[in-house]
């Protein structure tokens, strides 16, 4: 078996090298992909206007990768058994400390998701961040606390919804004559908050379904295996 | 281009790591390396000839906004194959109380 | 800078695929994804820096030490002797302490260790129902008769770490580990 | 008052994608049913009306050059009605079993992923749709939870990954290169090691010899309903792609190699699937084989037999699925004795006809068109696969039937129809008295390499996953060496 993992290893490597000597040669002209992109989509954060706005197919795709995984990471370890008793720190101090930081979390992940049009961020890492917040509550709840105030079965059942709404609104501009996927509310003066047309709501929409995915992963890691 | 060559390095490490590692835990890191490669050379390229961000409240000329805006969708993905691999791994763990690659191929070959 | 910052990232990648223990390894692995989100930062790209910085480095470390942590531990029973197993101030030490060490870290467990007599009695090895240990180790000969423990011998002539029977699982994966192939995965 | 809605490509995607989230939002079987028969049926209407006027070209958004492009013509008519036949009678089928209402938000989403791949052009959404088909599938293998699924399923899941990676590479490389993610507009002129690069896990995806090891494993271990979907639809994502790749100036020089690969997929595809005793292993190998006979018809003739071989693979894997999970048995040896129930093995038959190429079934025509655009060489490997194929079609049929109450199952019947009508209907483009002549030679070659040779067990050493890995680099690596000398 170590003889095979050791040619295979001197394939790759082989490889590796050819690849760089390949890629070495390779001119490199950068494309203008910048101009038009704020008359088009209203967002001055042209990451934003891509992914958004001209590539938003790969998005919804992205949003189901995380969504699938989510699903598939609570129906795999729905039947495995809790190992051990879920241990949470009760000090007051640490308690008040870690709704303190949960809100301010929950605050600064909603901001640089709704901004994510006018400066780097946008609904992904929003709603990471707000997650990393509530991950921080659980370590002072109970687990029966935790089971009843961030319920699988409700958060499961706001997560379908906003995943639909974002589908339907997506589909909405069919309606009216216009392409799927068109940015079709008024883009507005760039720069401003509210501008862009739907790419502040769908950013909104994604990054709150993002929270409730990632605190659905925590909760479930947390449940079976515990933290400390 | 020795950006490029930094990003190849990456991804051929996590390769490497990928390939001569037992431990599952390990080559599951690995290939968290791996993808990282992939998302350095995206970046890279997007950075070659200018590094100011494609925000236009300030003035450019700017980094390539498509590169980076498609990559954040691979780092998303390498999350999710990352929680259901480890979700994978637990529960193996969890039934034959082992972590070793060796170790399980050779379990399913005794049972055939 | 952002060379600077590129080699750092190499270094630590090689520490994460050289290192033995998941741990550590898991250590290195969240330096690196920091690093890196520097570096994009650096090169213009800070929506894949912020990507990287939330869910590269918080969130997968995060979930990789949760997956890490009581993924089970080996019960062990041993019986003090100096060079094969005893206890120093700084913790255990002696050479079939550090074999099962890196045995149980190569799979994820923890030990826990328990002292028990020279001679075992059959009480001490058994509760209610079933055996206690799943191993017993320190310098034991491999022609006791311990009932409901199996005999493993080692590279060590004439002694052997002893496995409960019931426990195949260890046993079929120490055995393994034992037989020398164990420092393939370096 | 009726809304005139104008279609787009788009919403091929759109739809499967807009009716995931309410499986799982209404637990109720009854509502179930009615979400899957409104999936399949505006898929259909959607595919139906595309059709009238095809081929069309969409940008994503109505963003001319800067959206994503997606084009839907000839090869993403067919592939879209095999996607939406395999997944809709699978549904009709799993509906009465006790699939968990993640199942059907899966394979809705899984739906609209294979659509999607069916009409894509750009090089990025093509990785995002290989990820995400991956992920569902690895899901779906491990949705048992016994150890064995879910090493097949980690096992899949790394090496797929590591494919996909380098896919991702070359794509990056590409973009570097040309400025630009859409097929149509790559120009220039690209580095065989990267073209490599690019083709090798498509070639994973589609699950042709040297590269496909995770398949028999994956496929044998999943419930029938997930075997039928993997092998009739899942498989045939990476061969559309191939032929998307394949048809454009930059990469044309590319099809050499993989017909090479694909012929000696079909070879030693049925050489493990005629020395194995697993039943469902022997399908999967079977796959393996006939993946190969798809690659090497290229675009056009290929692609109806990747139709065909999809109807027919799913009802062979339906029939000897729900054999296997009544009686609990794999082994062919054991299932002598148990037998298959009348009903269940004439449609076993029509399945098993259909795959070995006699005439009047589907497989007959796409086969003979084939082999008849080959050169020499691969008219000799070809035959002799297809020889290869009745011998251990013949295997499964071997097993006998036991008389009992006549049942028609919808799911069956749906499959069958399709094979016969198919292979009624179009028989006058493959109908020759060269290809019945030879037909009717491979057949009666077959039954007589069935009847004289004995199957040896052959160990499973090609599976492990380190294995795997090498003979995923060396694929690459000669890969690189044939496109190398083409230049």
């Amino acid at each position: 078996m170590k003889n095979i993992r050791l040619i295979s290893v001197i394939l790759f490597g082989m490889f590796i090298v050819m690849l760089l000597i390949s890629a070495e040669t390779i001119s490199y002209i950068q494309p203008d992909n910048v101009t038009g992109a704020v008359k088009d989509t209203g967002a001055i954060n042209v990451i934003a206007a891509y992914y958004l706005g001209y590539r938003l197919f790969d998005t919804l795709f992205e949003i189901l990768v995380f969504t699938v995984a989510v699903q598939g990471v609570v129906h795999l370890l729905g039947h495995m058994p809790t190992l051990e008793q879920h241990k949470p720190m009760r000090e007051k101090a640490i308690i008040i400390y870690t709704d303190l930081i949960f809100g301010a979390s929950l605050i600064t992940g909603m901001y640089i998701a709704v901004a994510g049009h006018i400066s780097a961020g946008g609904g992904f890492v929003g709603g990471i961040v707000g997650a990393t917040g509530a991950v921080l509550v659980f370590l002072t709840m109970p687990m029966e606390d935790i089971e009843k105030e961030f319920n699988h079965t409700y958060m499961a059942i706001w997560e379908m919804c906003i995943l639909a709404t974002i589908f339907a609104l997506v589909l909405l501009p069919i309606f009216i004559g216009m392409y799927p996927m068109k940015n079709f509310l008024p883009l507005g003066t760039p720069g401003h908050i509210v501008s862009g047309g739907i790419i502040p709501i769908v950013d909104t929409l994604i990054g709150i379904k993002v929270l409730i995915g990632a605190v659905t992963i925590a909760q479930t890691f947390i449940k079976h295996r515990g933290v400390f | 281009m020795i950006y490029i060559a930094i990003a190849v390095v990456i991804f051929a490490i996590g390769g490497i790591g990928i390939i001569w590692k037992d431990n599952i835990l390990l080559k599951l890191l690995s290939l968290g390396i791996m993808n990282a490669g992939v998302v350095v050379l995206f970046v890279s390229i997007a950075g070659l000839k200018h590094r100011i961000p494609a925000i236009l409240n300030t003035n450019g000329p700017y980094a390539d906004p498509l590169p980076q805006a498609v990559i954040i969708t691979s780092i998303v993905i390498g999350f999710a194959t990352m929680s259901l691999a480890l979700v994978f791994t637990m529960l193996i763990s969890l039934k034959k109380g082992t972590l070793s690659s060796k170790k399980l191929q050779e379990d399913i070959d005794r049972e055939h | 800078m952002e060379i600077v910052l590129g080699i750092m990232g190499i270094v630590f990648a090689i520490g994460v695929v050289l290192s033995h223990n998941p741990m550590r390894a898991i250590i290195f692995m969240g330096a690196f994804s920091i690093t890196m989100a520097t570096y994009y930062y650096a090169m213009g790209a800070p929506d894949v820096a912020m990507a990287e910085a939330t869910l590269g480095a918080v969130f997968t470390t995060f979930i990789y030490i949760v997956a890490m942590k009581h993924r089970g531990s080996i019960k062990v029973a041993y019986i003090r002797k100096e060079p094969f197993f005893y206890r120093t101030r700084e913790g255990f030490a002696g050479s079939e302490y550090h074999l099962l060490k890196r045995f149980a870290d190569k799979n994820a467990m923890h030990l826990e260790i328990t002292r028990i007599a020279e001679t075992p009695s059959h009480k001490d090895l058994q509760t209610d129902r079933s055996f206690q240990f799943d191993i017993i180790c320190g310098g034991l000969k491999d022609n006791l008769s311990l009932p409901g423990y199996t005999p493993l011998p080692y590279h060590l002539r004439g002694f052997a770490i002893y496995v409960k029977t019931d426990s195949e699982d260890i046993y079929e994966s120490l055995e393994d580990f034992l037989i020398g192939d164990s420092d393939e995965e370096y | 008052m009726s809304i005139d809605i104008h279609v787009y490509p788009s919403l091929l995607t759109l739809v499967p994608m807009l009716f995931a989230p309410l499986f799982l939002l209404f637990r109720t079987k009854v509502i179930h049913k009615i979400l899957a028969t409104l999936t399949v049926l505006l898929d259909l209407l959607i595919i139906y009306k595309l059709m009238l006027a095809m081929p069309i070209d969409e940008y994503t958004g109505g963003w001319i050059l800067r959206g994503i492009h997606l084009r839907f013509d000839n090869l993403s008519l067919i592939y879209t009605l095999l996607f939406v036949t395999v997944i809709g009678t699978s549904w009709i089928s799993s509906f009465k079993k006790n699939y968990p209402p993640l199942f059907y938000f899966l394979t809705s989403i899984l739906l609209s992923t294979l659509n999607t791949s069916a009409i894509t052009l750009d090089l990025f959404n093509i990785y995002v749709m290989l990820e995400l088909s991956s992920i569902i599938a690895y899901i779906l293998i491990a949705m048992k939870e016994n150890w064995k699924h879910l090493w097949a399923s980690l096992k899949y899941l790394m090496i797929s990954y590591f494919a996909f990676t380098m896919y991702l590479t070359a794509v990056g490389l590409i973009y570097m290169h040309t400025g630009t993610l859409d097929i149509t507009r790559i120009s220039g002129e690209i580095s065989p090691i990267i073209a490599s690069m690019l083709i090798v896990p498509l070639l994973l995806k589609s699950g042709v010899f040297p590269v496909s090891m995770w398949l028999p494993a994956a496929h044998s271990l999943a419930p029938t309903e997930v075997s039928a979907i993997l092998s009739g639809s899942f498989v045939k994502m990476g061969s559309i792609v191939i032929f998307r790749l394949t048809s454009t100036p930059i990469l044309k020089h590319a099809y050499i190699p993989i017909t090479f690969i694909a012929l000696l997929s079909a070879l030693i595809g049925v050489i493990l699937a005629y020395n194995e005793s697993n039943v469902k292993r022997i399908l999967a190998f079977s796959t393996i084989s006939q993946m190969g006979f798809v690659l090497a018809g290229g675009p056009i003739y290929g692609s109806l037999h990747a139709f065909n071989h999809g109807i027919f693979k799913s009802l062979l894997f339906f029939t000897v699925g729900d054999q296997v999970e009544e009686t609990g048995h794999y082994d062919i040896k054991a299932l002598k004795h148990a037998k298959f129930p009348m009903y269940r093995y004439i449609f076993l038959l029509i399945g098993i006809l259909g795959i070995a190429g006699v005439p009047l079934f589907s497989g007959f025509i796409s086969k003979s068109i084939i082999i008849h655009h080959m050169p020499l060489y691969g008219k000799i490997a070809l035959i002799l696969a297809s020889i290869g194929t009745v011998a251990s079609m013949a295997k499964l049929a071997s097993i006998g039937y036991r008389k009992s109450i006549l049942k028609i199952p919808s799911h069956y019947l749906i499959f069958a129809t399709i094979t016969v009508f198919v292979g009624i209907k179009y028989i006058n483009y493959a109908l020759s008295s060269w290809a019945l002549i030879e037909s009717f030679i491979v057949i009666a070659i077959g039954l007589a390499i069935f009847l004289m040779l004995h199957p040896k067990h052959i160990p499973r050493i090609l599976e492990k996953l380190d294995i795997m890995v090498i003979e995923y680099m060396l694929t690459l690596i000669s890969m690189w060496a044939i496109l190398y000398i083409q230049r």
